[in-house]
């Protein structure tokens, strides 16, 4: 018997499952149904005039997912790496940093980056001559900052377990066979690690996708922006939220779909 | 007021006014009873919805799946804002369908329900994960021995799942304290909104900020000693990381 | 208790999983004292029919009487069977006490826990009264000092004395073991052969199914041969060992050295 | 009977922000205090935060709103309003040794900060969308201040009468008045009223006539005098 | 090849885990075409001392010498060893290929992968040769279909097929194997002797651990019985199983049916 095979306690053989089953179409009738009533009932006459914002908000949206979590993954290897194997500084650090940033909210982060920090610009008028000052001026980059180091913290535990959690026997293998330390870390510990951790990336990386509209209240503009100030226009309480699930639905969908594409191109067999 | 007033005025954290100590702590405790109440309804909801989804009939299953894959699409930042509204408008309309007069709902049965709903989502998962990790020769043991459906569910799949779940359960609860952070945004008098409120009136926002990340990472570093004592019980009869 | 009706008779039983036939028609009777055991090559459908004794897989047609009482199956509506009374097969499976290949004792109780556990809250026994008699058990497989261990700390062989003393603790009609030693290394395979040779002697009834041939050989009252779902050969081990009459088992008898 | 009053949870000075116990403090929040001892309702504080206090009110979370909410047509179409109680006219504020005129090309290539869900926000966009470099929203009034202090915006455009506050507090120094914006009637409105749910008369009426009571009997006067020294009510 | 120097030679190997002193002075010496069989009981040390040999475990003293070249090792100042070169120790384990028990493939990379894994990126050969190379092997162990199946997917004889090819395709001095059939099914055990006896049979230097003694009766030039660290007995197979001397020897040939 397979070991994942669901054992419920009861009796009944399970019958055939097809995807359209009569209770599917019924379920998706009144889905239709509810769609129907959203579209017929709700007011949708502002979407025309604010489409292309919209679309540049999503835009912005998914610029700060993938910016960030290529970042951030890029910080997060050193940071798993080092607890696994560093020298007990390094790895202390690392874990220090990790528990640091999973263990206070995010949206704290955001406003100590970017009010914290702009406090300390009013006290020292200075700064403004400074070369960086066209960036620290404006908004995006300490959302990017605040979102990538979160998502280096998440995905350094992650990692972290990944590449303790690669079979000892398989880098053992590598040494047997005369690998070097850093050819066997290229050619089978990262790899290995990284297709381990996928199915959690995936799952971290739509937390980041959800984590991106914080950045809103730090005067990012993104989508969630662009749909408050729909709502702030509109004052509809409804409509505009629900086009933004909408919206994060899909692009969820979307990333899903990516990972799971990259995620068959190494079979795995169980769990 | 003053903008130098700087970030070490530790007079402004102190518990009595002047001092927004106590306004900080009100805020914390509100956090608390937000994230405990929010993550026993979510567990409530996960273990109903897990079992649903395991052992549920087919509409059952879909729906729970429709329920768990929109939960975890949407942020929760929308999904507080839709379900802070929605959800209060809809008790009160069901109410006054059968004809009762409309509840007030209190800002924190409001935020208890959102979060619960929110974290229910993700205890099906967790919990249904853990049911499934269980090896199924030890269900089939069980039944092989007459057990009735009932009493495997009571004596084996329950606690056997515990080692399993613990380590999601416990990620909940830690997300659990933070996202209580978001109600901010509707307003809710959290610890996030009332050190944004300190900071914003004091102008000492490093100092409050700061505050406000050490209590909640307070929070964190105590959370992890009690669920590794939790979890070391649990484990008990296992070998080896799960 | 009564000797006239078989402990165990299996009549003509059937088992496919969707478009494969795994069981084709395979009967067996078991009296009181016997010990059956079942050869075969792998997929032959061995633990298929192990399983198909307690219903932990429903056939798809046949019938299987415990202790004279039939367990009651009605038709699924999928051209297979399904149990018509639960009750009735909870009440048989907790007469035949299975003892799987790869033990699944039950991780989150200690090795007494484990024994009584079913005495307890499956047949009503006082607590007192279980642990009494799950102590007597396990001195006689010899775990008494490993009482209070769980199952994940212990060897194999100690783990599989400890899935044998829980079957013995129901006071079953008939054991059905499925492979009880390929999980093991070579060097504990031996303990847990004795102490199922011991039952053996007693004259507990049993059918197992195993690979290990000498054994089968030394305890067995009746063996089987399966092959491709149906029974190939039969008969006291003396004969099927020493006298195989088809091609099929010579083959097999000979890879096996 | 109790009636829950929302205001913005975001600090708002001098009309109403909380103090260190946590209380609400401000000019708005005595005019509140004293018309509802006026209309003799009893009144209960409720912050809610200011992106979502339409919405609050005609989902009954609240009952009114005291938030320095103007009365405009746009708003009009989704909740009432009472009477105004005050009127200000909208400053626009910047940098001290930065010079430039509170009028569209004064304004062109800066980088303009405003509050979210405000008269001013819809103002901003309509007079200098084109111009201006940037439109920053922010959540409170507060960071929006705070961040022309930090020298991420070159100006603010909001109420005078809050930018005033602002001016005058240490953190203020940086900064100076340039000038009062055009009037748009239809945008900024006609002063600032009590936000009611559309049908709520019965409330409506009340604090109309707890308005023109407190106007009549001086009672309004002597609060405000504690925080202005000119008449906050307007022509 | 130079057939003077032998082509593996352990001098007085000791080691020992914190307190557990696990081999006690064990030296062997392998000549071109030996092929050298280790027996001996659970905890023996059987193990630890294969893995001495390619250091991935640093022996705590002692000496070992392939084709002529010792492997260079220098104290670590805590009563033990350090390698002194660490690219001579890799270029020598290159030479010296091991299988292990559990396979212990990669995997993340189907078969050929990992059989050419190592020629291209520890030996630096050609992406083209190397594949024809790791075809030319995997056809021999008769996995040749399976080159592009992932090892998950794939039976444990095969998967221990895999694990011979990948080390043979880098052409080794000589190769380790560790208990090569003892996770198998005792029908997949027969596919996996047969390649190394044909290996055997070839000449190839081998050193295995194994506990088929008849298998090891039929290929080994030597076989040495390892006792708690030492070794009690050594020789030809045909004395070591059919005179032994020792006790010790005597009584675990016995307890192996
Ligand atoms: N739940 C199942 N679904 C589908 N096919 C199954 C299932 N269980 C067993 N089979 C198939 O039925 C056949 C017989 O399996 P069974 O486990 O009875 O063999 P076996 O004789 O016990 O073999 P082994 O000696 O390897 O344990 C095999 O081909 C197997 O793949
Ligand atoms: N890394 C280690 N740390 C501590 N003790 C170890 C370690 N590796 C092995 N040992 C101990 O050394 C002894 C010999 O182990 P080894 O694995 O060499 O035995 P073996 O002869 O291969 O046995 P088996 O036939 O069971 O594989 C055992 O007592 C074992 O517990
Ligand atoms: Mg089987
Ligand atoms: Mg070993």
């Amino acid at each position: 018997m397979s070991d994942t095979k669901v054992t419920m306690p009861a009796y009944v053989p399970p019958p055939p499952r097809r995807l359209l089953e009569p209770h599917r179409i019924f379920l998706l009738a009144v889905f239709a149904a509810i769609v129907f009533c959203v579209v017929w009932f709700m007011r949708w006459d502002w979407l025309p005039k604010y489409q292309w914002k919209l679309i540049e908000g999503i835009g912005e949206t998914l610029f700060l997912l993938f910016s960030t979590a290529a970042v951030g993954f890029l910080l997060a290897l050193p940071l798993g790496l080092v607890q696994v194997t560093g020298p007990w500084p390094l790895a202390w650090l690392a874990r220090g940093f990790c528990t640091l940033i999973r263990g206070t909210p995010l949206l704290l982060q955001l406003w100590l980056l970017y009010y914290g920090l702009g406090s300390v610009f009013a006290q020292y008028p200075e700064i403004r001559q400074s070369e960086l000052w066209p960036y620290l001026r404006q908004a995006w980059p300490y959302g990017f900052t605040a979102l990538m180091l979160s998502f280096a913290a998440y995905e350094g535990e992650v990692m972290r377990g990944a590449f303790a959690g690669v079979p000892r026997g398989e880098l053992e293998a590598a040494r047997a066979f005369g690998m070097g330390r850093f050819t066997m870390f290229r050619r089978i510990w990262l790899p290995r690690a990284f297709y381990r951790a996928l199915p959690t990336l995936s799952g971290e990386t739509v937390l980041q996708l959800k984590s991106t509209p914080l950045v809103a209240t730090i005067t990012v503009v993104d989508v969630y922006a662009v749909i408050s100030r729909v709502r702030q226009d509109t004052y509809l309480t409804y409509e505009p939220l629900l086009l933004l699930a909408l919206i994060y639905m899909c692009l969820t969908g979307i990333l899903v779909l990516l990972f799971r594409f990259l995620e068959n191109r190494i079979p795995s067999r169980g769990a | 007021m003053a903008a130098d007033s700087g970030f070490l005025n530790l007079d402004l954290l102190a518990l009595s006014p002047p001092g927004w100590g106590g306004v900080l702590l009100a805020g914390f405790a509100a956090s608390l009873q937000l994230a405990v109440g929010g993550y026993a309804l979510g567990l409530v909801i996960g273990v109903a919805g897990a079992f649903g989804k395991l052992y549920g009939g087919p509409i059952l299953r879909d729906l729970l799946e429709i329920y768990t894959t929109v939960i975890r699409a949407v942020p929760e930042l929308v999904l507080i804002l839709l379900l802070y509204y929605a959800g209060t408008d809809a008790v009160n309309a069901l109410l006054v369908m059968v004809g009762l007069p409309r509840v007030d709902i209190s800002g924190l049965a409001a935020g208890i329900f959102v979060i619960g709903v929110v974290q229910g989502a993700y205890s099906t998962e967790v919990l249904r994960g853990a049911i499934n990790a269980i090896p199924s020769g030890q269900i089939e043991a069980a039944r092989s021995y007459g057990m009735s459906p009932f009493k495997t569910l009571r004596r084996i799949t329950l606690p056997a799942m515990l080692p399993y779940a613990i380590p999601g359960l416990s990620n909940l609860w830690l997300i659990a304290t933070k996202d209580t952070a978001l109600l901010a945004v509707v307003g809710f008098s959290e610890l996030t909104l009332v050190t944004r409120q300190a900071a914003g009136s004091t102008k000492a926002y490093m100092l409050f900020y700061c505050t406000a990340g050490v209590m909640y990472l307070t929070l964190t570093l105590v959370s992890n000693q009690v669920i590794a004592r939790i979890e070391r019980r649990a484990r008990r009869g296992i070998a080896g990381p799960v | 208790m009564d000797t006239a009706a078989p402990a165990i008779e299996v009549r003509d039983l059937f088992k496919r999983f969707g478009p494969l036939e795994v069981l084709k028609g395979v009967s067996l009777t078991a009296r009181q004292g016997d010990v059956i055991a079942i050869i075969g090559g792998s997929g032959s459908g061995k633990s298929t029919f192990l399983r198909c004794i307690n219903m932990l897989e429903l056939p798809s047609a046949g019938s299987v009487t415990v202790h004279g009482e039939e367990i009651a199956l009605r038709d699924d509506g999928h051209h297979g069977l399904r149990p018509a009374n639960r009750r009735q097969i909870e009440r048989i499976r907790s007469q035949l006490a299975m003892v799987f290949q790869s033990f699944n004792l039950w991780q989150h109780m200690t090795v007494l826990q484990n024994v009584i556990e079913v005495p307890i809250h499956v047949l009503g026994m006082k607590r007192d009264e279980a642990v009494s008699i799950a102590e007597k058990i396990l001195r006689r497989v010899g775990l008494h000092e490993k009482q209070d261990a769980y199952p994940a700390f212990m060897s194999g062989g100690q783990q599989q004395r400890a899935a044998i003393a829980r079957a013995l603790a129901v006071q079953p009609l008939a054991m059905l073991f499925d492979e009880p030693t390929s999980a093991l290394d070579p060097e504990l395979v031996g303990e847990v052969l004795s102490v199922i040779g011991d039952l053996a002697r007693e004259r507990r009834t049993m059918i197992l199914v195993t690979h290990e041939m000498k054994f089968a050989r030394e305890v067995a009252s009746h063996v089987i041969f399966l092959d491709n779902g149906i029974i190939e050969e039969q008969g006291p081990p003396e004969q099927v060992f020493g006298d195989p009459k088809s091609e099929r088992l010579k083959k097999f008898i000979s890879s096996i050295h | 009977e109790e009636v829950k009053v929302g205001v913005a949870a975001e600090p708002y000075p001098p009309f109403t922000s909380p103090d260190a116990s946590g209380k609400w403090v401000g000019w708005e929040v005595e005019f509140m205090e004293a018309i509802c001892a006026e209309a003799k309702l009893d009144c209960v504080i409720t912050p809610v935060a200011w992106d979502g206090i339409i919405p609050a009110l005609t989902s009954e979370k609240i009952d009114m709103i005291v938030g320095s909410m103007s009365i405009t047509e746009e708003r009009l179409k989704t909740i009432d309003f009472s009477d105004k109680y005050y009127n200000t006219p909208t400053g626009i504020i910047g940098a001290k040794g930065d010079d430039f005129e509170a009028t569209p090309e004064g304004l062109s290539g800066k980088i303009l900060g405003v509050q979210v869900s405000t008269i001013h926000a819809d103002y901003a966009d309509k007079y200098f969308g084109e111009t201006a470099d940037e439109i920053k929203q922010y959540q409170t009034q507060d960071e929006v201040n705070q961040d022309l202090a930090a020298g991420r915006l070159d100006a603010v455009q909001a109420d005078a009468i809050a930018l005033d506050a602002f001016l005058k507090s240490d953190a203020g120094a940086c900064c100076e008045l340039k000038g009062n914006v055009a009037d748009d009637p239809a945008i900024l409105g006609a002063g600032v009223g009590v936000g009611l749910r559309k049908g709520d008369t019965e409330l409506k009426d009340k604090i109309n006539a707890a308005i023109a009571a407190i106007r009549a009997n001086g009672t309004y006067e002597e609060f405000s005098k504690k925080y202005f020294d000119f008449d906050i009510y307007g022509g």
